[in-house]
């Protein structure tokens, strides 16, 4: 990616999460308190490190961004209120808005029904996985 | 007293018991839950970014029917309650998507975040009180030993769901205690039973609500009670813990009110 | 018509640079009544202060004007020399010129045009300007301290050393404080009782020192160098006098279900109680709140066994005056309860507990006498996780937190792991830290043996959730170096919560009249010169109730402050501000809307006689000010709808000239 | 082409002694600049400024006036600032009522810590009464030059 | 009425309750009523005069006699007893000097809408019922009151007296919505720019009579700062717009909070400038920023200008732009 590009891609991540990245401390408490932290490549504190610093492709290629529960445990954690799920999303977003390319496709969706899986769990992973 | 009433899709198919119970315990307690008229699915998740309008316009339009309305609306499931709420905490304080929004719609009224929006379980310990709660019960719940499951949704973000304190909690305990029953404390209470995670990664999913129900059951939990379809299934399906149920709460309820 | 000198100050180039001086002295030599003006390099320096004596000497000035730097910096100095050359000093104004001109403005002749205008206002004020002679006030030689705790202490023994009485008024029914509760203290180790008795009993035998007791300040009137407080003694239905402190009463007692706050609640006390061995004054106190007695009318078995007649179950709260010259703030700190982060499991919990709980659970005088034990099931633990930083260092808007850092955290972290791997090298210890602070004089050498000797296991990361499973603390935490999420089992976790002002602090400092910042600390009149006092004057702070600090900076300040008290009481008399406000009585309406708005009580009324038309006399009912309690504020003046009510060295006609000037162009 | 003189406008700032005024000298070691067109008046307390003085800088030609004290709560005085915010409520609203420009006149609290504060204030008032133009109708054509 | 009035003053006088009693007298014309004082009984039977042209407010007079000693009885309406009880807690009469009898008040005429209606040459005014029977040199003259009141006594805000030692006729109640504001709301309603025209016009047409200053009993002042010379800010006469504006805003300034709303300065001004709207305009302020506050309801009551909330609205959130 161009720095120009990559520039762009990081101001609407930072624009769409609203998310101030400057006010982390380096407490690590929203990794601390992830459930899908076994689950995620980069967690959330380094969500929040990488996007400060720019490293928005390794972010972008990882399927972490796939991985967040949006549980809020992180959000409603956070001493200095800096949101990381917000920003996970963001990055998510940016990721299948550029690609137009779903995570999910409703193809793989039969495959993975059982007879007592609720909507709310297509919904959500729909919203998740698609744009 | 009478309030609109926002069931949420997966009511109306794989979670009707946490609808009917829901509907029976009402009648029996004289509230009057009025369904929308036309409502749209919420979407299952609250969208986060701050350029998301669309996906937020079918919780707006339900909001501003109850408002047309004049009723306070009431929700049910624990994920359609916390889109809804933040949607609506949108519409009350962020100028940008309450402008965008009412574009969009063209409502004959724009919606400004009027409505008030009650989880069942507020309206239960606001409106209805657990003290009146009490005063109905026919068949007590005596002895039994419930673990209230709050998950994530229902609490978080605090600042938006202002139903309790988003680490403490005590609504459902409460809501235990009245119709009779002995509430369980126990840590995971509050934790992600591993959510939508479940449709590609069982094993993942399989681990967060083990260990909600393990923690639930070292704390001497019979049942664990849960508001949300998903975690029902997550807990049932995936965590699989002998000799603790898992029900929704509704349903209890209805038991305790003698109309199950 | 005054004769005035102007001297323009170029600060070096600080305010030459921008504002061409010889231009302002030229215009302003021109305006009417300037006999003298010239610019100098450096007005503040003493050939500068000799060139303005010589030309109030020469031209016989009666009016001064500086443009320099701002009056809050130099007018004191200009004054003075002024006066010493015969010039009443309040003949003198500045003009900022520094500070609101050559400062913040590049263009050179924008600038030299803004001084002009400055110093046509301050030569504007000067002609309405009237010789001031400041009044006095007497001195009550003695201070009060609020708070008994080291910081209280501190103070009360340094001023009573310098031959001062002063009052400790102690809420509790023991001076002592937090220390009194702490086991050892860090970085030597010491035990904490062992230091602070001593100072306790130095207390109680100084012949200079009255410790109030079980007591809280009720009001507060008057102003520096007078201050009227009223003392509310809290009934504690024991005489003090007569208790001999034998502790019979606190043996027999029956209730015995009373949570001991000495010990953070840990264990048990019984109705009526001294809270610890050498508690000072020792005498029992009964808790009203569980004393059957006191509650249903039966029992009596405290006083059916003092020896002496101590137990007065009538008594009543007494509330005593005291007149002083000092008050020092003393009023310490809470750690923060963390009921609000259950993540961390406090409030369900029973073996996570607060770092000052921790402290009674390793004192040999406390709960479990000495052993640590933890509070569920009395096993000795052999995994302790500490968390750091819990509510400490939250952004402003965290509602749950606060946003400073708590400063002595770290330490007592570091002292707390070394002392349970120095009593119990089998018990594994881990400190989960986001910055291990440790500035200090062997301090950070203290927190290193903590690691290397002592084997604590260190790891940056926070805890995000303990869940308590079958007896075990299940402690989810991240490892930043590694990149790890971690899962411990520990038998105790012990977190290290905000420091937080005390409660009353509040309330005392709107009697005091004393500025607190959002965390309800005192403020400090300057953050760094002036670290002891309150901006209001006979003020003055001591220990955390001003911010948060350890052992040893809690006793300097404790002595600074009450050295800024030795020095004000040493004074026979204070000098007043002259500039307060004065009413003209032949004016005066009478009608009491300044009394209404004056915060000091200053404004009374009388009725005096006048002349009337045609030789009668007539009564009329006019106000007066009271010069030395006036502070000077002026809301009076504004209230007074008939301009009777005037301030000296800013009375409307001058504010008025000052208008004019400026807006003269 | 006829030269217009550009419009530079007065404004009067009665700064309080204990924290606007400190606030303007922390600006100005700060260096933070704000226009020149801004002149203040050292006043012990907020309270001591008269509805007077701020009619007559407008008599004598000022197009702005501001007023600066300690926060709500932080007043040397402990009170003053209070009064003084009750006041300059009513006679804002009443200069309001009358038909005269309700952004002429502005109340600030401004601590001793806050020069920047006190520097934007100052930036914003100024550029406000530039935008506004000359004060016409509490002017006193004597008084114009 | 008038009849019974007199009949009580002569009393109070014979019993020595008083020795003086302020009343009204007939002026040059009957609508002209003038403040007297009445020593005896035969100036009492002579001129004494009470009916719809009685509009003073005798409170302020009090200041002056109460100086002069004795013991002094007065009439007072009852929104003149608001004004009485405002002088009192600004101690600028002596409760103990002063003899109140209230006396009912339905109102007074307003001559100026008699005038307009046709009707000249007034010799005198007597209610009857609904109606004022006005009597002129050309007879007697018949009008709806609702036509002839005063604005101040359309939108009275209270029948109730605040203070008194005796009544002549019933005591009313306070008048919950009084409409009074009315007029203010419409002002603010407005423009700036249409209200600054609406003040232009009525402002520019004062003479500096100082006619609503000598009334006004809350101006009492013992030398006003406009007549001192050594205020700094004395004015004579105003001179221009400025100096008509700053007198009215500063005289309004000077009475916030202590206002009792009684209209006396509209009612004496030549000109017939509202200048009431001024002075309301701050009592609905502080009714709206500080809670509501009658001035003279109650003695003891803290003036709004003399407290204070710490949560007080800002300055910058009063008027506003409403255009």
């Amino acid at each position: 990616m161009s720095h120009d590009k990559k520039q762009a891609v990081l101001d609407e991540i930072l624009r769409a999460s609203g998310v101030d990245v400057r006010k982390c401390m380096r407490c690590g408490k929203c990794t601390a308190t992830c459930p899908a932290f076994d689950e995620m490549e980069y967690h959330p504190h380094q969500f929040v490190y990488m996007v400060e610093k720019g490293e928005i492709d390794k972010l972008a290629a990882s399927p972490s961004i796939f991985k967040c529960l949006s549980c809020f445990a992180c959000m409603e954690r956070c001493p200095r209120q800096v949101e990381p799920a917000k920003l996970i999303e963001a990055v998510r977003l940016s990721v299948i808005r550029a690609k137009g390319a779903n995570h999910l496709t409703p193809e793989q969706i039969p495959a993975l029904l059982d007879e007592d899986l609720p909507q709310q769990a297509i919904t959500s992973a729909f919203r998740k996985y698609s744009k | 007293m009478k309030f609109s009433y926002y069931p949420g899709c997966t009511l109306k198919t794989k979670a009707k018991d946490l609808d009917r119970y829901a509907r029976l315990s009402c009648a029996a307690l004289g509230v009057e839950l009025a369904e929308l008229p036309e409502w749209q699915c919420c979407g299952a998740v609250y969208p986060m970014a701050k350029d998301e309008i669309a996906t937020k316009l079918s919780s707006v339009r339900a909001l501003a029917s109850a408002r047309d309305l004049g009723t306070d609306l009431v929700t049910l499931c624990s994920a359609c309650h916390n889109v809804i709420k933040q949607v609506n905490n949108d519409m009350r304080t962020n100028a940008d998507v309450q402008l965008r929004a009412n574009n969009y719609l063209k409502l004959d009224t724009p919606y400004v975040g009027e409505t008030n929006v009650l989880h069942f379980l507020e309206m239960l310990r606001d409106r209805v009180g657990f003290d009146e709660l009490k005063k109905k019960v026919t068949n007590p719940l005596t002895g039994r030993k419930i673990g209230a499951y709050y998950g994530c949704l229902l609490l978080r973000p605090s600042k938006v769901m202002a139903m309790d304190d988003a680490e403490n909690p005590t609504i459902i305990e409460d809501f235990i205690r009245a119709i009779g029953a002995t509430p369980v404390v126990y840590g995971m209470r509050n934790e992600c039973c591993g959510g939508y995670i479940t449709l590609e990664d069982k094993e993942s999913a399989q681990k967060r609500s083990n260990a909600v129900l393990e923690s639930a059951k070292a704390k001497g939990a019979d049942t664990v009670v849960t508001a949300c379809p998903l975690c029902l299934y997550n807990l049932k399906k995936n965590g699989g813990c002998d000799g603790v149920g898992v029900v929704y709460f509704t349903e209890l309820l209805a038991e305790a009110l003698g109309v199950k | 018509m005054q004769r005035i000198g102007v001297f323009i100050c170029h600060c070096g180039t600080n305010i030459a640079a921008t504002v061409d001086v010889k231009a302002v002295a030229e215009a302003l030599g021109r305006e009417p009544g300037v006999v003298f003006s010239t610019d100098y390099q450096y007005m503040c320096s003493e050939s500068g202060q000799t060139l303005m004596r010589d030309a109030i000497r020469e031209h016989k000035l009666t009016g001064v004007v500086v443009c320099s730097c701002s009056p809050r910096m130099h007018e004191a100095t200009f004054r003075k020399a002024a006066e010493k050359e015969g010039l009443n000093p309040y003949m003198v104004e500045i003009a900022n010129i520094r500070e609101q001109v050559s400062w913040i403005h590049k263009d050179i002749a924008e600038a030299t045009e803004k001084a002009i205008i400055l110093g046509r206002a301050a030569i504007a004020k000067v002609h309405l300007n009237k010789p001031l002679t400041a009044g006095e006030s007497p001195v009550t030689k003695r201070a009060l301290v609020i708070g008994g705790g080291i910081a209280g202490i501190q103070t009360a023994l340094d001023i009573a050393e310098a031959g001062f009485e002063v009052d400790i008024v102690e809420k509790e029914p023991t001076i002592g404080g937090k220390m009194a509760q702490i086991d050892k203290t860090f970085p030597t180790l010491d035990c904490a009782a062992c230091i602070l008795t001593p100072k306790m009993v130095d207390v109680a035998q100084n012949e200079k020192i009255r410790i109030f007791s079980y007591s809280e300040v009720e009001s507060v009137k008057g102003f520096v160098g007078n201050f009227k407080v009223a003392i509310r003694k809290k009934a504690r239905y024991v005489d003090e006098e007569k208790c001999t402190g034998c502790g019979i009463c606190t043996e027999k007692c029956p209730q015995k279900k009373v949570p001991n706050a000495f010990n953070m609640g840990l264990d048990t006390r019984r109705a009526i109680y001294i809270p610890f061995a050498q508690a000072v004054p020792k005498v029992a106190t009964i808790d009203a709140n569980y004393c059957t007695m006191m509650k249903t009318g039966k029992c009596g078995i405290c006083q059916k066994f003092c020896g002496v007649g101590a137990i007065d179950y009538t008594q009543k709260d007494q509330i005593v005056e005291r007149e002083y010259g000092a008050i020092v703030a003393a009023t310490g700190f809470n750690p923060m309860k963390p009921t609000q982060y259950d993540e961390l499991g406090y409030a369900t919990c029973e073996d996570v507990v607060t770092s000052l709980e921790l402290e009674r659970l390793m004192n040999a005088a406390g709960p479990t006498a000495g052993t640590l034990l933890r509070p569920s099931d009395k096993k000795h633990p052999h995994t302790v996780v500490f968390v750091q930083c819990v509510g400490s260092r939250c952004d402003a808007e965290n509602e749950k937190g606060k946003p400073y850092c708590s400063k002595i955290c770290c330490m007592y972290t570091a002292k707390h792991a070394m002392l349970i791997r120095e009593k119990y090298p089998d018990t594994e210890v881990y400190v989960f830290y986001i910055d291990v602070r440790t500035p200090g004089k062997n301090f950070d050498e203290f927190y290193r043996r903590a690691v290397e000797q002592y084997g604590v296991h260190y790891i940056k990361g926070q805890v995000g959730k303990v869940v308590e499973e079958n007896g075990t603390l299940k402690v989810q935490a991240s490892d930043l170096l590694s990149g790890e999420q971690l899962h411990i089992d520990a038998d105790l976790v012990v977190l290290a919560t905000a420091v937080e002002p005390d409660k009353s602090a509040r309330s005392i400092a709107t009697m005091l009249t004393a500025s607190m910042d959002t965390n309800d600390f005192f403020t400090e009149a300057h953050a760094k010169l002036r670290p002891v006092e309150s901006p209001t004057a006979g003020i003055f702070l001591s220990g955390v109730c001003q911010g948060p600090k350890d052992i040893p900076e809690t006793v300097s300040q404790a002595s600074a402050a009450a050295a800024k008290v030795i020095g004000l009481l040493a004074k026979d008399k204070l000098t007043c501000n002259p500039c307060v406000a004065e009413s003209d009585e032949m004016l005066c309406n009478g009608c009491s809307s300044c009394e209404k708005v004056c915060p000091y009580g200053a404004i009374t009324y009388a009725d005096k006689e006048f002349r009337g038309p045609n030789r009668t006399t007539l009564i009329r009912r006019v106000a007066s000010v009271n010069a030395a309690v006036c502070q000077g504020c002026g809301a009076c003046t504004v209230a007074c709808p008939s301009g009777a009510m005037d301030l000296k060295g800013f009375s409307n006609r001058q504010i008025m000239a000052e208008v004019d000037a400026i807006c003269k162009m | 082409m006829q030269d217009v003189k550009e419009f530079r406008p007065k404004i009067v700032a009665f700064c309080c002694n204990w924290c606007s005024y400190a606030g303007a000298d922390l600006a100005g070691s700060s260096r933070l600049s704000y226009p020149a067109d801004v002149k203040i008046i050292r006043v012990p307390c907020s309270c001591r400024v008269n509805p007077l003085f701020i009619l007559r800088a407008f008599q004598r030609g000022a197009d702005g006036v501001i007023m600066a004290g300690c926060h709500p709560g932080d007043c040397h005085y402990t009170s003053g600032n209070y009064f003084a915010r009750r006041r300059m409520t009513l006679l804002f609203s009443m200069l309001d009522y009358l038909g005269i420009e309700r952004e002429r006149t502005r109340v600030e609290w401004i601590s001793a810590a806050e020069g920047a504060k006190f520097s934007k204030t100052m930036n914003e008032f100024a550029a406000t009464i530039a935008a506004l133009g000359e004060n016409k109708r509490l002017e006193d054509l004597r008084c114009k030059n | 009425m008038q009849e019974l009035m007199k009949k009580r003053a002569i009393e109070l006088l014979a019993d020595g309750t008083c020795d003086r009693v302020l009343g009204w007298e007939k002026g040059d014309f009957a609508y002209d009523q003038t403040p007297a004082l009445f020593h005896t009984a035969e100036e009492l039977r002579a001129s004494f005069v009470y009916n719809g042209f009685s509009a003073a407010n005798l409170s302020k007079y009090l200041v002056k006699e109460c100086r002069a000693g004795g013991k002094i009885a007065v009439f007072l309406k009852p929104c003149d007893t608001y004004s009485f009880n405002q002088l009192l807690a600004e101690h600028r009469i002596k409760r103990e000097m002063i003899y109140v009898i209230g006396v009912a008040c339905d109102g007074k005429a307003d001559v100026e809408k008699l005038k307009d209606a046709g009707i000249d040459g007034i010799t005198d005014i007597r209610e009857e019922g609904e109606c004022y029977v006005v009597s002129t040199i050309y007879g007697d003259k018949t009008v709806k009151k609702a036509e002839a009141l005063a604005e101040r006594c359309l939108n009275c805000k209270s029948r109730k007296h605040m203070a008194y030692d005796e009544l002549i006729g019933e005591s009313g109640e306070v008048v919950p919505n009084s409409g009074r504001f009315d007029m203010v709301e419409q002002l603010e309603a407005m423009t700036p720019d249409e209200r600054y025209e609406f003040w232009r016009g009525e402002l520019s047409r004062c003479i500096r009579c100082n006619a609503c200053r000598n009334v006004c009993p809350a101006c009492t002042c013992e030398q006003c700062i406009f007549d001192n010379p050594k205020s700094g800010v004395a004015q004579k006469a105003a001179v221009n717009s400025f100096e008509e504006n700053m007198f009215h805003i500063i005289r309004a300034f000077h009475v916030a909070g202590r206002c009792t709303d009684c209209g006396e300065c509209s009612r004496v001004c030549p000109e017939h400038i509202p200048l009431h709207l001024l002075n309301r305009k701050f009592i609905k302020d502080v009714n709206s920023f500080y809670g509501e506050y009658q001035a003279g309801e109650d003695p003891a009551a803290r003036p709004p200008l003399g407290r204070y909330e710490k949560n007080d609205i800002e300055p910058g959130e009063a008027g506003g732009n409403r255009a």
